[in-house]
């Protein structure tokens, strides 16, 4: 299964998930620059965290107008999966693969702690080797993961089981707890906390590694997708 | 503008020079002696920079000579950017320590960032990958609103600056005392990551090779900055305003990456790179060419320029931030300046080495500046300090403290802002970026895992100014065994130390004595603990109103994990384990 | 030549913790008055085109695009000719 | 009740990164028409005070001590009567 990690100038954690994909779940994964204008031959594309284009403006901004969008949104479209870590996932709101937004955190600090998440829905291709309502340890930084998205999209994100994982102490203020969801196909992704700094036992913890896993086992085996 | 003007006799006549921290034996050693003339105005604006203490440690030279900078390991010594230390398979650790301190006071969230920066800056100019920093902090009491500020912002610009680049900030210490009030210090140490193929050093060599400018345009930030971190605080504040410098720290991860880049793939090309930090354009070229006894040749207009109508003076000491200064071979800059295009980077040849010893500055066709390398650089007068020892350290009074009702003691203790949890201040630091940190904040020593092996590198910064200014000596000794232990407890050995001398006037014997017993005291700890002095940075000057700051040479000290099993933290693990107290 | 002033405002059903921070922070400092808060954006953009309808055009594209996120803001602005 | 609208602006001299990064992101975006873009700040609080006067006292304070960082920032602001 082949990887692609977006590096964009100022992502900051593109080598962090090289290094999960490449040491960890050892499968093929190369560094696309964003001013690439084909995903074509990848199977599953990854969008770091960082401060692309310095996150002036509102984070994920001026990404949202890099040359490779057109094909991430076409790779997306395809149904493929698709995930955004911390910066990725306010990218991917910024281009409207995900509904709502990422605000400025409730108290208006970065936060950077290991925080405790529920896995809400366990059916899909990026959490098949979780147990529902699993408590796992992931680290989150951010200054502008505070999620917000309107009533409707709530309901609409709960009734169809768009919402993938919750924080336990709500850190940021997101509404419903929200730490990451993915929209109505299932196939696109977005987190504030960062699976790829929780991959082996030295950093603190293993809980990362099975997001990864489930990701390659949908790829090999199908799974099913409620 | 119309300070151009001034006529070299004017500058002489009116003693101008004497605003810019130059004293009268200084201009005429100058003027005398060194050049045998009366330099102009931009000549005598860039002398006044390069032999301010900032740049010169013409006060502090005479006692760094006590530091102890031995040892097996050491690749590069101080006088470069960073220190270096063997950590073997042919990887070198690279760190230094630098102080912000007057510029955090007057603009405390960019002071703080702009620190980082520089620091930052340092460490990749060495050719390394800059993997983690720490930091050191002091302020006055917390029951004054100021200070509340000044640690808020310095905080929060600290975060800025570090999680938007993407190093990880792992720890650090902090403590409040009244003796900081209205003049808090900000050290921020970075340690970086090599292989030793790429040890870079900055150097202007060969006839003919080009000069070459990189990064964020020159505008007038921070100009005579080195001046200002040299001189005392007043409570003039708004008058040091003009100088505030602002980071870019997107900027900076560029260049990181870019100049990386040109390390790792075209070193053939690359002669020497410096960061350009106090005394911008001038300090990093004629420092990078009198180390190779060149001359350098700039013609001013080439320099990328944020703002209209920059003199000679402006733009050779603006402290503009995230720019790089390049020696570069001749026939290959497009090679180079190639890789900064990629990342965006302006990059631009502004001059070139040559054979004469002259440092030339040319604008709008006309000379501004012509005088010998070395004469900024080499010939900088040193000071020899009357060492006078304080009157109160024999008149020291044992206090008798008796313990009524210990919890509450206890409780009063752990409740003072020096003691309590850091929690709230490391939670703004992105601690785990990188994905290599083992142990993060709130631990002893911080650990940051060499990927790719079973190695990892413990970090730590430390001082308890309240026992060097009690014993200078003593309490050198003390910051070292601190640091050392903290190092030990979390499965390291000691391999080396930067510092950051924070003191008072040097000029005040009983200031200057504490600087030098507490080196001397440091020195004789590095010995015992072979634990080498790589690199440091010195501010003197810590004084409001007269009134100096408790003596704090803060100690940044690295340590090497052999075996990551040997990774230990301070939390208790289980319950019926057993609790020793070890030592006297 | 012209400047366009363009104000970006939190739309007013949306919690805004910029707007809260600083409210709570005046009333710490003992500013009771302040009873309500809210930070925008505020930029100013000098545009080189020949008509101020091409000018506003411009301006509408640019906040629609990339200055103003409609999930949560809106925005409004001023054209003024300036310079010759 | 009065309500001020505070304008909070960058200094000219002072690195104004954020601006630049928007500016080239809209060069590449081909809005070769915008020349500079500064970005500040917009505030619009509501004062419950008695008059006029009291109100621009209190706004001119709020910017002072914390709305504006004098080193940096510069502000202007202007005020109005509202509701009742
Ligand atoms: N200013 C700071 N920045 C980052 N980390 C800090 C800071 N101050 C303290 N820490 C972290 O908090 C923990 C406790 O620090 P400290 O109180 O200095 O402990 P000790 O006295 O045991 O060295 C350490 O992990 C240290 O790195």
């Amino acid at each position: 299964m082949k990887f692609a990690v977006i590096s964009f100038p100022g992502s900051n954690c593109d080598y962090d998930m090289y290094y999960a994909i490449k040491d960890i779940l050892k499968e093929p994964v190369e560094m696309v620059s964003c001013d690439t204008e084909s995903l074509d031959g990848f199977d599953a594309v990854l969008i770091p965290g960082g401060f692309s284009y310095g996150d002036y403006l509102r984070s994920g901004a001026i990404a949202k107008f890099a040359k490779v969008m057109p094909a991430l949104i076409k790779f997306a479209n395809l149904g493929k999966p698709v995930l955004g870590v911390c910066n990725g996932f306010q990218i991917l709101t910024e281009v409207g693969l995900l509904p709502g937004s990422l605000q400025n955190n409730r108290d208006m600090q970065f936060i950077s702690e290991y925080e405790p998440l529920i896995v809400q829905n366990n059916k899909t291709i990026f959490t098949n080797e979780y147990e529902k309502a699993e408590s796992i340890m992931i680290p989150i930084a951010h200054g502008e993961g505070n999620y917000y998205c309107n009533e409707t999209e709530l309901e609409s994100l709960k009734q169809n089981h768009q919402i993938i994982f919750t924080y336990e102490n709500n850190p940021n203020g997101s509404v419903s707890n929200i730490a990451g969801i993915t929209n109505k196909n299932g196939n696109v992704m977005g987190m504030m906390p960062h699976p790829e700094r929780a991959v082996e036992k030295i950093l603190g913890s293993e809980d990362g590694v099975r997001l990864f896993t489930s990701i390659l086992k949908s790829f090999k085996g199908g799974i099913l997708v409620e | 503008m119309s300070n151009a003007e001034i006529s070299p006799q004017e500058i002489k006549d009116r003693k101008i020079y004497q605003e810019w921290g130059l004293t009268d034996y200084e201009y005429n050693l100058i003027s005398q002696k060194l050049l045998q003339r009366l330099p102009n105005y931009t000549e005598t604006g860039l002398y006044s920079g390069m032999w301010s203490e900032h740049c010169s440690y013409k006060n502090s030279k005479e006692v760094l000579k006590k530091f102890w900078t031995d040892g097996s390991r050491v690749l590069q010594g101080p006088g470069e950017g960073a220190g270096v230390l063997d950590i073997g398979d042919n990887q070198a650790v690279v760190f230094k320590a630098e102080s912000h301190n007057h510029p955090s006071f007057v603009e405390p969230f960019e002071g703080a960032a702009t620190g980082v920066g520089g620091i930052i800056r340092d460490i990749f100019s060495m050719g390394a990958k800059p993997i983690a920093s720490l930091d050191s902090l002091r302020f006055g009491e917390l029951s004054n609103p100021k200070n509340k500020y000044l640690l808020e912002k310095v905080v929060s610009g600290i975060a800025h600056y570090g999680n938007c680049i993407g190093v990880p900030t792992v720890g650090g210490e902090i403590a409040f005392d009244e003796s900081y009030d209205g003049n808090p210090l900000v050290n921020v140490m970075c340690v970086g990551l090599m292989n030793q193929d790429n040890l870079e050093s900055g150097l202007a060599q060969g006839n003919g090779n080009s000069i070459i400018y990189v990064g964020a345009k020159t505008g007038r930030d921070g100009i005579n900055g080195a001046t200002f971190a040299s001189s005392q605080f007043s409570n003039d504040e708004d008058a040091d305003r003009s100088a505030v410098q602002v980071g870019d720290p997107f900027m900076e991860k560029l260049l990181v990456d870019a100049c990386l880049e040109i390390i790792n793939g075209h070193s053939n090309a690359l002669v020497g790179i410096q960061d350009m930090g106090a005394c911008g354009i001038v300090s990093s070229s004629a420092e990078m060419a009198s180390k190779a006894n060149s001359g350098i040749h700039i013609n001013l207009d080439l320099v990328p320029q944020r703002e209209p109508e920059m003199t000679p003076y402006e733009i050779m000491l603006s402290e503009s931030q995230e720019r790089m200064l390049l020696c570069v071979k001749k026939g290959k800059e497009q090679e180079v300046i190639d890789v900064f295009k990629k990342y965006n980077l302006d990059a631009v040849t502004i001059g070139n080495v040559s054979d004469d010893g002259q440092y030339v500055l040319t604008q709008k066709g006309k000379k501004v500046c012509d005088i010998p390398t070395k004469t900024l650089v080499d010939d900088v007068p040193r000071y020899h300090h009357e060492s006078k020892r304080p009157a109160r350290l024999d008149n020291i009074t044992k206090n008798e403290i008796t313990v009524k009702d210990p919890t509450d003691t206890m409780l009063k203790l752990l409740s003072a802002p020096t003691i309590a949890s850091k929690h709230s201040i490391y939670r703004q630091y992105d601690t785990r970026v990188q994905a290599n940190t083992a142990v993060a904040p709130g631990s002893d020593a911080a650990i940051v895992r060499i990927r790719h092996t079973n190695k990892s590198l413990a970090m730590t910064t430390d001082c308890n100014a309240r026992y060097i200014y009690l014993d200078p000596y003593v309490g050198g000794q003390i910051a070292i065994s601190e640091a050392a232990r903290n190092i030990v407890a979390s499965g390291a050995t000691p391999i080396g130390i930067t510092d950051c001398l924070n003191f008072g006037n040097p000029d005040n014997a009983e200031s200057f004595y504490e600087l030098d017993q507490s080196i001397q005291g440091i020195s004789e700890a590095c010995k015992m603990f072979d634990t080498p002095v790589i690199s440091g940075n010195v501010s003197l000057y810590n004084e409001t109103d007269n009134k100096a700051i408790y003596p704090t040479p803060m100690i940044g000290m690295v340590g090497l994990v052999e075996d990551n099993n040997h990774i230990t933290t301070q939390a208790f693990k289980h319950s019926d384990d057993l609790v020793y107290v070890v030592g006297n | 030549m012209y400047l366009a002033k363009i104000f970006v405002t939190h739309k007013k059903s949306i919690l805004d913790p910029q707007g809260e921070a600083i409210k709570n922070a005046l009333h710490r400092l003992d500013y009771e008055a302040v009873e309500n808060v809210s930070q925008g954006k505020y930029f100013e953009t000098t545009l080189n085109c020949d008509s101020e309808d091409k000018a506003k055009q411009i301006t509408d594209s640019i906040c629609d695009s990339l200055l103003a996120n409609p999930n949560m803001e809106t925005y409004r602005f001023e054209i003024e000719k300036v310079g010759d």
